[in-house]
């Protein structure tokens, strides 16, 4: 273990250089303590990245405890690259959600490709085949011509990726406030079906075993701004070199089907994807999982530019790259699958078990750190957190001041046109969602469905999230996310099986974005407990901060789904005339923090919507029930825009035909635009046959006075949206109406309006 | 060489680096239709004893210089020649058909779509030749409604090689409304004379924008797709069955 | 030695990115702009010692994959580096 | 007049169109070839009538759309016609 140090000479390492490494002084002790000695500058370079929030997680770790992570359906929770669920059949679904959001800000085209090129990684290495991709995305208001920019520039590189390398994009969700406008979000979720026992781990077990690089050669992208600040750094490299990853999504398909033939043949141990810090995180954590370390020899890593140091090598973040680890003797027919594929692939290194990641440069040793010192031994804050002082102001919301709604006709085309609300064909139009042939409920219903071909089963895939709620009440924002995609995917006809999620928040040096931090993961754990479902996978995003604006708490929640039999499938469009429309879920005067209140009052406060738990899984449990019995034609959940929104969006989402409905309401004691407006959860809008209603309602009354339905009205072929409300007193009622084609031209063109595109096609 | 009526036939799908609509093909092929699905890596050099060939959608390598442009020169290229020549059936789906036209198979070029972006969506196509081996089982004129995926669909040929191709039949679908009209709205891509698909002047290479075999089984609520393939494999049928 | 390759869509073919790259010009005040066409530029380094077989070469290379002639021109220049 | 605009990638920033066009000439045997990188190149058609305020011009216009300046690089020309 004694090496020859005198090869690792140390630095003078100054507090500025440790300061360049984004490291505090009580961090550079402890590498110390870790290493005996000083580090040399490979070695601080190597802790920095390995210790930065992004990869150590340091404060956000404990507080993750939270989330329930079991379950029998369990085959992989946190800790690899991707979760995994057993479906059934000997499969297992692989998902993970991860953001790209700073690198969209700068870059938006080459910034969100990348992160979709990153998520595809993390489920191919272990050895899934990626079948869906979803995106969730925040970008402020489309009146500038910067958010416009971002937003076009976003979804044209997902568009790239996804579509070249032919992983169909099914679904997802976009968000519009100017809090996000300097700093956008982009998250990307991936699924991918592996037998089960097949599944692949990032692994280093085996001494002596051969370490294998594949992939995109190295370059210079994206090291840390640290290389950059360093003097004796920059007089190899030419200009200030932009800090930018270009993807390669032709490489990438090679990669990943090279990789499916790896496990085909299997000739793999372990395998990783080189994202965030690319060699050294992979490597270190591979190690650290296996209680083994890692050689490597960088002057074998293949390389696209000359000069670089192994500083570089090991801090590229070039996209497009994996580690291997493989049996002896196994590694020829590694190589030779590479070459039949057209991919760069050395052997750089080999397994050993002193438990150090130890890197050469040819014969001499460039730096020797005890890698589990660098994973999980990271440091871990618990950091100190506050209600902020503004908490309250933001939830007072005094109702009697805030007059109702005087022209509900004009506030629901209002509505359909925010483009948080309206269509966004726009988006999904660019996206190929249908290569796999799989894919069997499009964009445009409550979840995306994919078919499992073979198995007669499918999956219900949403993500969603509403940071308003979270802002207004980090707690009841959290469990909200998860009630919300949970009724998505029950409304596709789906039993909840797992989540995935993505934190994205402020600064969690500030108390109050700590506070809000930990209350939305409670809100969270507690729901996925209430609904038993258990969090696999996620990834946290913090820093999300520009000038000192910290962006709205935004967890977002990605939901996988399992339909039992293809024919529980449901989408969200009235299917024919005469059917009858229920409320399944009960109304209550829920205004604050609702999309009406922001777009017709220009006010984002108040008490977001309560959600009670048991309420929320009774309604799941409802409406998949009837669903399995096979009585309904439509289920379409109430979210952002209330009950009116949704029943109009059950009239004109129909792909081909949009349909009618005559509607009544009974205000009973509900402010009027609680009653159109407000967004009470645990809210599903479903349509029966007229035959079927008797047997429908016995069910519902069978399971109990914790599910209220009421009938709303009947579906017509007419154009007309008609919706009678009955007041407290029999004289006092109220009539609108709508023309469907006017709904349905002001929800399908409004995005496109704000982008200034012409529409003639 | 005589195949009796229920052997199955054999279909050879070409994998070309970035291909990434094989699989599906295959699927409808074995899975629908019941035949025998090969998936061909485009280093082969042979295609023997195959009964039709299949160019699949995708990006073959990335269609980074130019859709199809690459992997015109890949090996099996020769062999698909070779068996075209001899009359043996070639279908081109999306970038399989764009790679028919950069390897001189059909005649004319594609551009990128109008409105510059790619397009996921359905399609309504008339056929326009019913009488050819990919399009028997329609009714011509029939209106089929099929998804189209492309960013370079806008087909391009000079009028001379359009005149040709309106004289001899060779335009085999033209993108339509729903009611079966050529418009200018209806056209999605740009593409001249609202051409979705050609066939080359034997008639055996058919190169089709849209995808038929995303839309080949009940569960998409659309099959329109099928009477391609169907239409494809029942030609091939029947020529066998000709020669026992 | 470096070869600089433009390839450009023939004279009287529609070019979409050009017209709305000159769209966007004219919207952000550009008035002055008439017209945009698009193309490609590659720069090719190679090994060859004459002039002469690296043209030769550069213009198979163009004819045979770099330029599709049903619809693209190209013109090229050898800079000997 | 004329602008011939010339826009590159930057040093050090990947180009895996330029990869894929490279190995492929290889693959054709045109063995000699060692690096290619992929650019675009735009004709602007313009009425100027000072060669000075044409420049400004055109800089400006590379730099606010032709060019996404973190990524590429851009060179121009200017030609009386
Ligand atoms: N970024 C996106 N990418 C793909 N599809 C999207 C995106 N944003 C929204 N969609 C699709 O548009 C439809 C409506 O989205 P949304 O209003 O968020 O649905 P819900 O409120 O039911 O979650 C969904 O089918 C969704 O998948
Ligand atoms: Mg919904």
């Amino acid at each position: 273990m004694t090496q020859d140090t005198a090869a690792l000479p140390p630095l003078n390492i100054s507090p500025e250089l440790i300061q360049q490494h984004g490291l505090s002084e009580e961090e550079y002790q402890q590498i110390l303590k870790h290493l005996g000695r000083e580090p040399n500058l490979t070695e601080l370079g190597v802790f920095s990245v390995m210790w930065s929030e992004h990869c150590s997680y340091k404060s956000s770790r404990v507080h993750l405890k939270r989330f329930p992570t079991e379950g029998p359906q369990v085959v992989q929770g946190p800790g690899e690259n991707a979760g995994a669920v057993d479906i059934g059949d000997g499969l297992a679904a692989v998902f993970k959600m991860e953001s790209h959001n700073h690198p969209s800000f700068i870059e938006p085209f080459q910034g969100a490709a990348t992160g979709v090129g990153g998520i595809l990684r993390d489920i191919f290495t272990m050895g899934a085949r990626p079948i869906a991709l979803l995106n969730s995305l925040r970008f402020g208001e489309l009146d500038s011509s910067q958010n416009q920019h971002l937003l076009k520039g976003v979804v044209s590189g997902i568009s790239w990726y996804g579509n070249c390398i032919g992983v169909p994009t099914i679904g997802g969700e976009i968000t519009f406030n100017d809090i996000y406008s300097k700093n956008p979000l982009v998250n990307v979720f991936c699924l991918g079906i592996v037998k089960k026992d097949c599944l692949l781990r990032g692994l280093a077990k085996g001494e002596g075993n051969q370490v294998l690089y594949i992939g995109a050669k190295t370059g210079r992208d994206g090291i840390h701004g640290a290389t950059m600040a360093s003097g004796s750094f920059d007089d190899a490299s030419e200009k200030k070199r932009p800090n930018v990853q270009v993807g390669d999504p032709f490489l990438e398909k090679l990669l990943l089907e090279a990789c499916l033939e790896f496990l085909e043949q299997d000739l793999l141990v372990g395998i990783q994807d080189m994202g965030a810090a690319g060699l050294t995180s992979s490597s270190c954590e591979m190690a650290s999982r296996s209680g083994t370390g890692i050689e490597l020899d960088v002057a074998k890593v293949p390389r696209r530019e000359p000069n670089m140091t192994p500083y570089e090598i090991l801090l590229s973040e070039s996209q497009e790259r994996m580690l291997l680890v493989a049996q002896p003797g196994k590694e020829e027919a590694v190589l030779g699958v590479c070459r039949k594929w057209g991919i760069d692939a050395a052997v750089v290194g080999k397994v050993t078990d002193d438990g150090l990641l130890r890197i050469r440069e040819g014969d001499q040793i460039v730096a020797e750190i005890p890698a589990n010192a660098i994973a999980e031994g990271a440091p871990r804050y618990e950091r100190p957190s506050a209600p902020p002082q503004y908490q309250e102001l933001l939830q007072a919301l005094n109702l009697d001041m805030l007059p109702d709604v005087k022209d509900a006709t004009d506030a629901l085309l209002q509505l359909l046109g925010s483009p948080t609300i309206s269509s966004k064909r726009w988006v999904y139009r660019q996206y190929d969602y249908m290569v796999g042939t799989n894919t069997v409920v499009c964009p445009g219903s409550d979840a995306g469905v994919v078919r499992l071909k073979g198995t007669g089963k499918a999956l219900a895939i949403t993500t969603d999230g509403n940071s308003r709620y979270c802002l207004l009440h980090p707690y009841m924002g959290g469990g909200l996310a998860v009630a919300e995609a949970a009724r998505n995917v029950v409304c596709s006809g789906a039993k909840p099986v797992g989540v995935t999620d993505c934190l994205n928040f402020g600064n969690p040096e500030r108390p109050d974005i700590m506070w809000q931090f930990i209350m939305a993961i409670e809100g969270i754990a507690d729901a996925c407990r209430a609904f038993d479902v258990p969090v696999v996978s996620g990834n946290v995003s913090l820093y999300n901060e520009t000038n000192g604006l910290s962006i709205y708490p935004t967890p977002i929640i990605g939901m996988v789904g399992l339909i039992e039999r293809e024919d529980h499938i449901t989408t969200q469009w009235f299917k024919q005339s005469g059917d009858i429309i229920l409320l399944i879920g009960e109304t209550r005067e829920d205004i604050g923090g609702t999309e009406y209140l922001k777009v017709l009052h220009s006010r984002e406060q108040g008490m977001p919507p309560w959600l009670d738990v048991e309420r929320e899984q009774a309604v799941h449990h409802c409406v998949l029930t009837l669903i399995q019995k096979g009585w309904v034609e439509s289920a379409h959940d109430c979210s952002e825009g209330g009950l009116l929104v949704t029943l109009a969006e059950c009239c004109l989402t129909h792909p081909s035909t949009p349909l009618g409905a005559k509607i009544t309401l009974s205000q009973e004691r509900l402010r009027f635009d609680a009653l159109l407006f407000g967004e009470s959860p645990s809210r599903i809008v479903i349509t029966i046959k007229e035959d079927n209603f008797t047997q429908v309602k016995q069910c519902i009354q069978d399971m109990g006075s914790k599910v209220p339905m009421s009938v709303l009205g009947q579906v017509t072929d007419t154009n007309q949206l008609t919706v009678t409300v009955q007041g407290e007193h029999s004289q006092n009622v109220r009539h609108m109406s709508w023309p469907v084609t006017e709904l349905a031209d002001r929800w399908h063109n409004s995005l496109e309006q704000q982008l200034g595109i012409d529409q003639s096609s | 060489m005589g195949k009796k009526r229920h052997d199955p036939l054999n279909i050879g799908i070409i994998v070309f680096p970035g291909s990434n609509c094989d699989r599906d093909c295959a699927h409808v092929v074995s899975e629908v239709m019941g035949h025998a699905a090969h998936l061909i890596w485009h280093q082969e050099r042979t295609v023997q004893g195959m009964d039709a060939i299949i160019l699949p959608g995708g990006f073959s390598y990335g269609d980074y210089l130019r859709t199809g442009s690459i992997a015109r020169f890949s090996p099996i290229m020769e062999a698909i020649l070779e068996f075209s020549n001899q009359g043996g059936l070639v279908l081109g789906i999306c970038n399989g058909f764009q790679i028919l036209l950069e390897a001189g198979f059909l005649p004319g070029a594609m551009l990128r779509n109008t409105d510059l972006s790619f397009i996921c969506e359905d399609t309504y196509v008339r056929v326009e030749n019913a009488a050819t081996p990919f399009t028997h089982t329609c009714k011509p004129g029939q209106i089929l409604k099929l998804p189209i995926a492309h960013a370079e669909g806008n087909y391009y040929a000079d009028p001379v090689t359009l005149s040709a191709l309106q004289a001899t039949a060779q335009i085999v679908f033209r993108y339509c409304d729903k009611d079966g009209h050529a418009t200018t709205t209806s056209n999605p891509n740009g593409s001249i004379d609202n051409i979705a698909g050609i066939r080359n002047a034997q008639g055996n290479v058919l190169g089709i924008m849209p995808h038929p075999e995303r839309c080949a089984e009940e569960i998409f609520r659309n099959q329109n797709g099928h009477l391609i393939f169907e239409s494809m494999l029942i030609s091939l049928l029947g020529k066998t069955s000709l020669a026992v | 030695m470096k070869a600089k390759i433009y390839i450009t869509l023939k004279n009287g073919i529609h070019d979409p990115q050009g017209r709305a790259v000159q769209q966007s010009l004219n919207m952000l005040g550009f008035d002055a702009v008439q017209d945009v066409r698009m193309g490609k530029f590659l720069e090719v380094d190679f090994q060859d010692t004459e002039k002469e077989s690296a043209e030769s070469s550069i213009k198979n290379m163009c004819q045979k994959l770099l330029a599709n002639t049903v619809i693209e021109d190209f013109r090229y220049e050898i800079v000997e580096t």
